[in-house]
């Protein structure tokens, strides 16, 4: 573990005026994992796409590994380190492909060969057999699809890994999979991680350190210990924390 | 059904731009103004190859055969109740000849041009008019111009009361329009009806004008309805929604004619289809192929079938009825003759040709016939169909292979027809004067020499004889293939009486119509 | 971006307009004018300037309403099309009427019983409208209709006995006549109008039915239809008040395109009927090299077109909350 | 007490091309003026025994059972009319997702008169009153401004409390929730789990709450069943959640990562056949 | 149960429907299967193929099939002969040839004039549409308002127009009718594309660095491409149709070719007396289209499954 591999600062996007990420800055760690919480709309998203070089980036920069990006090009070194797993595992995968093809993809574009033992090792990676390798994603159910989408992100042997809220689409028993899957291969890769999660107890789980996002704004940046041990700063993440452990009467 | 007091005839209009005499060169506008204008003279329907007076009561030409003097009949109204005098006569001409449209070119042939007119057309006296032509021309040739459309006499008073200022200019050197606009949509003659509207395509409504000098019209009211279809005017007809179907082809006429409750009626027009050969091609330039496609048209067939009741065979460029007119019939659909001429041509393994064909019948049924037997020959024709402007301005151009198309007779006398297959003063690409045989790049210069002749001659029998002679020579040798004559036929509800149709379509009156 | 449109369209128009191998002047002097005068005319029409010139000269006189003189009718084009629009709208008319409502009605019809016999049938009838030429079919009505049963009247729009005395306000004969109460003229008129009006219908209704079918269907399975049965209303009322109120909405948008379709499309009916509207003029135009009236039909049918186009989407904007302007 | 709500061996089965499906195989439960949790993974045919319940299984499906009636009425018998009276009067459904549950062109306030005006012989005013009277008893600040809105005009949380205030409307005796908050924020969710709660304890409703969060209706209902595959697994109090015995229960509970819970891996779910069976 | 004894030989079909297909061939063939099986279900649909199928049969074998020339006639001996006339089944035309052989050969014309519309049309409407949908911004402004004043013509004036222009024949009548055909594709094809370009598999593929024309051939054209078939498929009719009516406007396919269209305008002199001159042709020109009709709907329910309902 070493050195700042993304380091965020003021960024700032704007969609036809609408200001969806304003002044943001995170610094996520090599071999991290980093958590984004807050409710829907608050920007999670938008701050993981600009990342990518997906979202109209209006202020601020962005440094990953050392290299300071601009607009909404990357380099190609870039495209390979970085990768990123979507939300809903029925939309993130090209509804008219087969498994094969969708991994074969990268591949493809990176020019990298080898492509038969790759993909079978990718596959075997996220816990799916052969068997899968030629199905469509409607054959899959949405763990299996998800276990995809990794194993394609997974095939261009990237470094970081941005998560959009991999489980939030899933069921709970399927989530669990996921996440131990998701655990399993930081660990073998020494992968970091920035994931989106509006579930405190799942981000808790898997990062280290979390923001609290609140309509486009970080409110505040804390470790999950802190959080568990409610130690936090901002009324906004308590708030979050008491409405995450269920209802109670008094509550409300 | 039709009103009683009204004619409603069914009838191909669409050709028909203006209805001004002045103007107006197309059939059926001649036959509005045929029943709307007077002319100094008008064909005899009992012997065409006549005149007779109309407006004129008798005439006089001078002994070098220059002058004509007219002498009109006293108290003539024009519809609108003006006079009919010799003034309007010279008016008439004047008119025709200054504005320089399409049909002031039937008396310019008599060396009048806008400079000279009102010298050599004038009124002597209220009831006088002199008219000098530049060459002692046959008589019935002079007469017989003037009994066209382009004749008709214009109410002068009417005409100028409409006229529209122009600044003149190179092209166009008066200063009025001479009514021009005017006239196009309305009438200003003395003839048994007058034109109250021409909506364009739709319909051509006329009304009885009250002050003719002649035997009033039956009817009040005469309506021509645009219907270009043959199937779709005998439906008309039999419901009784029109009273007179003009366009019929050959399955409507036979079934009209087997109907008791119509009548059908026919008669021979001026007109005469032909296939013509360009000779600018060299193929098409051999005399055995044009001999050989005189050979190829199934005239027979064509006659029983596609024409049955319309049309007749004829094969020589002269309608019957006009001076000098020949039946001969040489040629018969003959495959193997026509092989054996082309062979001998050297093209005994047939050829390409294109044939421009305007669409309407029966020229497209008559051009895919033709391209059938063509082929039995090893000729493979393509059609290449247009509507009438596109296959004229190519025809025109001289760009064509070959042509297929009708020729009606400018005005009721041998020379219109002899003149365009025959003549052709300068066969280059500039050449003026773009008759036919122009046309047709075709440079027979001893012909030219004979039609000359022939309208000089003022002996009627000799100049029917050097006609006969021109259209054998024509019919021998000419790349013509006159197939048939036109025969006009119309049906028509029993009720009608008194229903007659003329030689030519200036000639089909419809004063003498009435209803029971 | 009407401008635009509008523009694209005048630049085709031109372009077609000067690519035709017709000679536009033979069209004015006639089949057999001596060749001098057809020079001379060709001057005066300015036919031998050059093409942009002749381009700016046409967009000025276009937008000012000016697309010259009908050579076939010596009246200036805008009149003519004044005179022969109303007889192609109020054909279209009664066709969009017969056909949206009947075509609605069926749809929904079709929707609600999906699969059973009706659907079928409305499938059926909605396909063989889709797939039968209009100009065929016309002809063989004409046949029955007027020719072997007597029922209708043809050609035109009146008979001749009333063409001349009677007098169009509107130009809308039905509604003069009615307005006028000559109730005659009215019943003729109806004669008239009533076998190419039910034919375009027909072709309207094919169209309206499917989409309103295939808009019913989608919104029949929405949620808020379960809502609205879970708060016990009839099923007439959410299918006739819910479910056609939301379809309404893209349904407009078919409605006016098959309105704007059948002012085109009766081109051929107008052929077939005789029935002088703009399609007719056009044909005729384009027949005799009338280029002026072609082009000057052409682009008042397409602004009519773009005109229709604008209005359904404003109707869409007043139909739907969402997209309505606040 | 007569249970408000029997339910007795309930099958939902739909036949497709590919042959029938059992989305709900012969459940059954009682009902009374209480709230009964719902929960299951996806797909297990909590809805669907949510819409049988309701009369709303949607053509080509099946309803069997071998006695469904709510107090004391049998809806296995009942007709059109008879449903038509009772839905939205006296039994109601709470959708999933206010967004695609409210119909999308007519104003919140219509929709809301348009349940009472259908049910109840009330003049326009009257429904008028009542209709603010319902939005403001779901907690909308300004039930005026609301009640002229469009579905698209509000935001989700809003939309919901729209949503149930149009169903609460007429008073009905039963609730059923279909999973009404899952499409909300956590906070939100939370504010209208109030709303739902404070109605149900005011008006004595009973309420089935369905709910693929175990947590969330463990500690909002008085008593969870458990649905698998179309069949009910366990049914417990929610008290007595932690003394869960089928092993999908458990694996349920304990497979979602907590807050200051350590747990690497996660257990996960061993499916086993027989639970299907 | 099988006979464990001998390995069970699956069937093809069981092949096809597998949930673990073993290469892509089987994967991309049981695709298809499970399309076709959902297609064929569809009984007007089938009955489409089979009258799609018969047309291009009859255009390739019409020299065998015809049983007279389609061009050459008999005037004098043939003419105008009605249906069931001894060897001429259809009856004969005023040209004295025969009916059904020119039917028959006339097909060709019709599959000829629905292909070349296709193949012109429909790759230019999606090539158009995806570009502009995808690149957004000035691009799509320009080209959509290209389209925009394409649409805004009305379609059959617009082709006699451009026909009037480059002289009547079945060349140019194509070419006008594919000129003005392309534009709904290219809307369609664009509203398809915008409906995926911000979803998330395009973003994956984007992210791994696929060159915006790599995404455009390689992932958006097939998403069009299903719905793209589907709406060419139901204009095939309207083509057909529109064919017809220059045909009929005598500004299609000219003589001696036996154009439907064109027969039915010429057979309409006789409609009187020998109606099936043009009836023939119409019912010709009926079937096919429906033909057409019945496959796209059909298609569509298969293909597009949101199309069809719930
Ligand atoms: N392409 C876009 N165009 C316009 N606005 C957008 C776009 N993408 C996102 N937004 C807006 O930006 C804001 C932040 O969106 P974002 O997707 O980042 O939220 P989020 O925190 O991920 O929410 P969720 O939990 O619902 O996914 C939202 O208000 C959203 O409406
Ligand atoms: N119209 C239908 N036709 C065929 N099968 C159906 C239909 N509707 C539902 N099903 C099936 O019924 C089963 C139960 O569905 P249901 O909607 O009740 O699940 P659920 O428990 O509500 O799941 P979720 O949590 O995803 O809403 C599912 O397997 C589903 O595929
Ligand atoms: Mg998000
Ligand atoms: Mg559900």
């Amino acid at each position: 573990m070493g050195g700042v591999t993304i380091r965020i600062e003021n960024l700032s996007v704007t969609f036809d005026g609408f200001r969806a990420l304003s002044s943001a800055s995170i610094s996520v760690d090599k071999g991290e994992s980093f958590g984004l919480v807050g409710e829907s709309g608050s920007g999670k998203s938008t701050l993981l796409r600009a990342v990518a070089g997906l979202a109209p980036v209006s202020g601020g920069t962005i440094e990953v590994n050392g290299e300071m990006l601009s607009g909404n090009r990357r380099s190609r070194a870039f495209r390979r380190a970085v990768q990123m797993v979507f939300q809903d595992p029925y939309a993130s995968l090209h509804p008219r492909q087969t498994v094969d093809r969708q991994l074969l993809e990268p591949l493809a574009i990176h020019g990298i060969g080898d492509s038969d033992k790759r993909i079978l090792k990718a596959l075997d990676e996220v816990g799916l057999g052969p068997s899968f390798r030629f199905r469509y994603p409607h054959q899959l159910s949405g763990g299996q699809r998800q276990r995809v989408a990794i194993a394609r992100a997974l095939i261009v042997e990237p470094e970081i890994l941005l998560l959009d809220e991999p489980t939030s689409a899933l069921d709970a028993s399927v989530q669990a999979e996921v996440l131990n899957l998701l655990e399993e291969v930081r660990s073998r890769h020494g992968l970091t991680y920035v994931m989106v999660s509006h579930d405190l107890g799942v981000v808790t789980h898997m990062c280290s350190r979390l923001a609290v996002m609140k309509s486009g704004e970080i409110v505040e940046t804390l470790s999950s210990v802190d959080l568990a041990g409610s130690r936090m700063v901002s009324d906004y993440t308590r708030r979050l924390m008491v409405a995450s452990k269920g209802f109670t009467r008094e509550a409300v | 059904v039709t009103p009683a007091d009204t004619l409603v005839e069914g009838f191909a209009i669409d050709d028909i731009i203006s209805l001004d005499p002045g103007e107006a060169f197309e059939l059926s506008a001649a036959e509005v103004t045929g029943n709307t204008y007077s002319l100094l003279v008008r064909l005899d329907l009992d012997d065409t190859t006549k005149v007779k007076g109309d407006v004129a009561e008798s005439w006089t030409v001078s002994d070098d055969g220059l002058t004509y003097t007219f002498k009109l009949k006293p108290d003539l109204k024009f519809a609108s109740g003006n006079p009919v005098t010799a003034e309007d006569v010279a008016f008439s001409v004047e008119r025709l000849i200054k504005m320089d449209k399409s049909p002031a070119f039937l008396f310019g042939q008599f060396g009048l041009n806008g400079d000279n007119v009102t010298e050599k057309v004038k009124a002597v006296d209220p009831l006088t008019v002199s008219f000098t032509v530049d060459k002692p021309y046959a008589t019935s040739f002079v007469l017989n111009v003037l009994s066209s459309t382009a004749g008709s006499v214009l109410d002068k008073k009417l005409v100028m009361e409409h006229a529209k200022a122009v600044t003149p200019s190179e092209e166009y050197k008066w200063d009025t329009d001479f009514g021009n606009d005017w006239l196009k949509t309305n009438s200003a003659g003395s003839g048994p009806f007058k034109v109250v509207t021409w909506k364009a395509n739709e319909a051509v409504v006329l009304e009885r004008n009250d002050n003719y000098f002649g035997e009033l019209a039956k009817l009040k009211r005469v309506i021509y309805r645009h219907m270009k279809e043959s199937a779709g005017q005998r439906l008309a007809l039999e419901n009784g929604d029109i009273d007179i179907a003009r366009n019929l082809e050959p399955g409507d006429f036979d079934a009209a004619a087997a109907n008791p409750d119509l009548d059908t009626i026919s008669a021979p027009k001026g007109t005469v289809y032909y296939i013509s050969l360009n000779q600018k091609n060299p193929n098409l330039a051999k005399p055995e192929v044009i001999q050989a496609f005189k050979y190829l048209v199934d005239y027979d067939g064509i006659g029983a079938t596609l024409i049955k009741g319309i049309g007749e065979i004829h094969q020589s460029f002269l309608p019957k009825g006009q001076l000098g007119a020949i039946d001969d019939k040489p040629y018969k659909f003959d495959v193997a003759k026509a092989k054996e001429l082309l062979a001998k041509a050297g093209l005994a393994d047939g050829f390409t040709v294109t044939m421009d064909t305007r669409n309407t019948q029966p020229v497209t049924g008559i051009a895919e016939n033709f391209q059938q037997t063509l082929g039995q020959a090893g000729v493979k024709l393509e059609i290449i169909p247009g509507d009438g402007k596109q296959t004229l301005t190519k025809y025109r151009a001289r760009q064509h292979d070959m042509y297929i198309g009708q020729w009606g007779s400018d005005y009721f006398d041998p020379n219109s027809n002899a003149e365009t297959f025959t003549a052709n003063p300068d066969n280059s690409d500039e050449g003026k004067v773009k008759t036919l045989a122009w046309r047709n790049a075709w440079d027979p210069k001893e012909l030219d020499a004979e039609t000359k002749a022939a309208l000089l001659e003022k002996d009627a029998a000799k100049r029917a004889a050097m006609y006969e002679n021109l259209q054998r020579k024509v019919l021998e040798s000419g790349p013509f293939v006159v197939i048939y004559q036109q025969i006009e036929v119309a049906a028509y509800t029993a009720k009608l009486k008194g229903f007659k149709l003329g030689p030519s379509y200036d000639t089909n009156l419809v004063a003498s119509i009435s209803k029971e | 971006m009407l401008a635009t449109t509008y523009l694209g369209l005048l630049a085709v128009t031109f372009f077609i307009g000067r690519v035709v191998p017709i000679d536009p002047v033979l069209a004015i002097v006639g089949d057999r004018a001596p060749t001098a005068v057809v020079e001379r005319i060709r001057e005066e029409m300015g036919f031998n300037l050059p093409l942009w010139q002749q381009f700016l000269i046409y967009l000025r006189q276009a937008l000012t309403g000016d697309f010259g003189t009908s050579v076939l009718t010596t009246n200036p084009v805008m009149t003519d099309i004044v005179r022969v629009f109303p007889a192609t709208l109020e054909l279209a008319t009664v066709g969009t009427l017969i056909g949206a409502g009947l075509g609605v009605p069926l749809g929904v019809v079709a929707a609600v019983r999906r699969g059973s016999i009706a659907d079928q049938i409305v499938r059926i009838v909605g396909l063989i409208g889709y797939s039968v030429p209009i100009f065929w079919l016309g002809l063989l009505s004409l046949l029955l209709f007027y020719a072997k049963l007597k029922w209708v009247a043809y050609p035109g729009r009146l008979d001749v006995a009333y063409e001349y005395t009677f007098t169009p306000i509107t130009g809308l004969y039905l509604v003069d006549a009615a307005w006028t109460r000559q109730w005659d003229v009215l019943w003729d008129a109806f004669r008239h109008i009533i076998l190419p009006g039910t034919l375009l219908g027909y072709f309207s209704l094919a169209y309206i039915s499917r989409m309103t079918r295939s808009f019913m269907l989608n919104e029949l399975g929405q949620e808020y239809i379960v809502a609205a049965r879970a708060k016990g209303l009839s099923e007439r009322r959410i299918i006739w008040f819910h479910a056609l109120r939301n379809a309404a909405v893209p349904l407009v948008t078919v409605i006016a395109l098959s309105y704007a379709g059948l002012l085109e499309g009766s081109v051929l009916t107008e052929t077939v009927f005789s029935w002088p509207g703009i399609g007719l003029y056009i044909t005729n135009s384009l027949q005799n090299a009338d280029m002026n009236a072609v082009l000057g039909g052409t682009i008042v049918i397409g602004s009519v077109f773009i005109t229709i186009n604008m209005l359904s989407d404003l109707l869409y904007r007043l139909l739907d909350p969402r997209t309505r302007a606040k | 007490m007569m249970p408000l709500l029997t339910v007795r061996n309930l099958s939902v089965t739909y036949p497709t091309r590919t042959g029938l499906v059992e989305a709900v195989r012969g459940i059954s439960f009682d009902l009374g003026r209480e709230r009964l949790g719902i929960v299951g993974e996806s797909g297990s045919g909590k809805s669907q025994t949510g819409r049988a319940i309701m009369g709303l299984t949607p053509p080509p499906g099946i309803v069997k059972a071998d006695a469904l009636s709510f107090s004391g009425i049998d809806l296995l018998k009942a007709g059109p009319a008879t449903w038509r009276d009772m839905r939205g009067s006296r039994m109601a459904m709470i959708l999933q997702d206010p967004k695609f549950s409210l119909n999308p062109v007519m104003t919140i306030g219509r929709q809301i008169t348009e349940t009472l005006r259908h049910h109840e012989n009330v003049t326009k005013r009257e429904a008028q009153r009542r209709a603010l009277d319902m939005l403001e008893a779901v907690q909308i600040a300004d039930p005026e401004r609301v009640f002229g809105l469009y579905p698209h005009e509000v935001s989700g949380g809003m939309g919901q409390r729209a949503m149930i205030a149009m169903m609460l409307v007429c008073g009905p005796e039963l609730l059923i929730a279909d999973e009404p908050t899952s499409a909300l924020d956590v906070t939100v969710q939370l504010e209208v789990l109030g709303i739902l709660d404070r109605l149900v304890r005011d008006k004595g409703m009973g309420l089935v709450f369905i709910s693929h969060d175990l947590r969330l209706v463990s500690s909002f209902c008085d008593r969870v069943l458990v649905m698998y595959a179309g069949r009910i697994v366990e049914e417990l109090a929610t008290a007595d959640l932690g003394s869960a015995t089928h092993p999908y229960t458990r694996g349920l509970l304990d497979c979602t990562p907590k807050i200051g819970e350590s747990r690497h891996p996660l257990p996960v779910l061993e499916r086993q056949k027989e639970w299907a069976a | 149960m099988t006979d464990p004894s001998s390995p069970a030989p699956i069937s093809w079909r069981d092949w096809l429907l597998t949930a673990e297909p073993h290469s892509r061939r089987q994967a991309s063939l049981g695709r298809a299967y499970v399309t076709w099986r959902r297609f064929s279900e569809n009984r007007l649909a089938v009955t489409g193929l089979l009258i799609i199928l018969a047309l291009v049969l009859v255009a390739i074998f019409a020299d065998l099939l015809a049983p007279h020339s389609a061009t050459t006639g008999n005037l004098a001996g043939a003419r105008l002969l009605p249906p069931g006339s001894p060897d001429f089944l259809l009856g004969t035309d005023d040209q004295g040839r025969d009916i059904l052989s020119r039917l028959l050969v006339g097909s060709r014309i019709t599959l000829a004039v629905v292909a070349l519309v296709a193949i012109i049309a429909a790759p230019v409407g999606l090539l158009i549409g995806t570009v502009s949908g995808f690149a957004g911004g000035y691009v799509d402004a320009v080209l959509m308002r290209i389209t925009d004043i394409f649409l805004a013509f009305p379609k059959l004036i617009l082709a006699l127009a451009f026909v009037a222009a480059l002289g009547p024949g079945i060349e140019n009548a194509v070419i006008a009718i594919a000129l003005t055909s392309w534009p709904p594709y290219a809307r369609l094809a664009r509203a398809e594309t915008l409906g995926v370009r911000n979803s998330d598999y395009i973003a994956a593929v984007r992210l791994m660095g696929a060159s915006p024309a790599r995404i455009v051939i390689r992932h958006i054209m097939p998403m069009c491409l299903s719905s793209l078939i589907v709406r060419v498929t139901l204009d095939m009719a309207g083509i057909i149709l529109t064919a017809a009516g220059l045909g009929f406007l005598g500004l299609g396919a000219q003589p001696p070719l036996p154009e439907w269209g064109t027969m039915i305008a010429s057979g309409r002199r006789f409609i009187l007396d020998q109606w099936w001159v043009a009836t023939m042709p119409g019912i010709a020109i009926l079937i096919v289209s429906l033909g057409f009709n019945l496959l796209g709907d059909g298609l569509r329910d298969a293909l597009d499954p949101r199309e069809s309902g719930r």
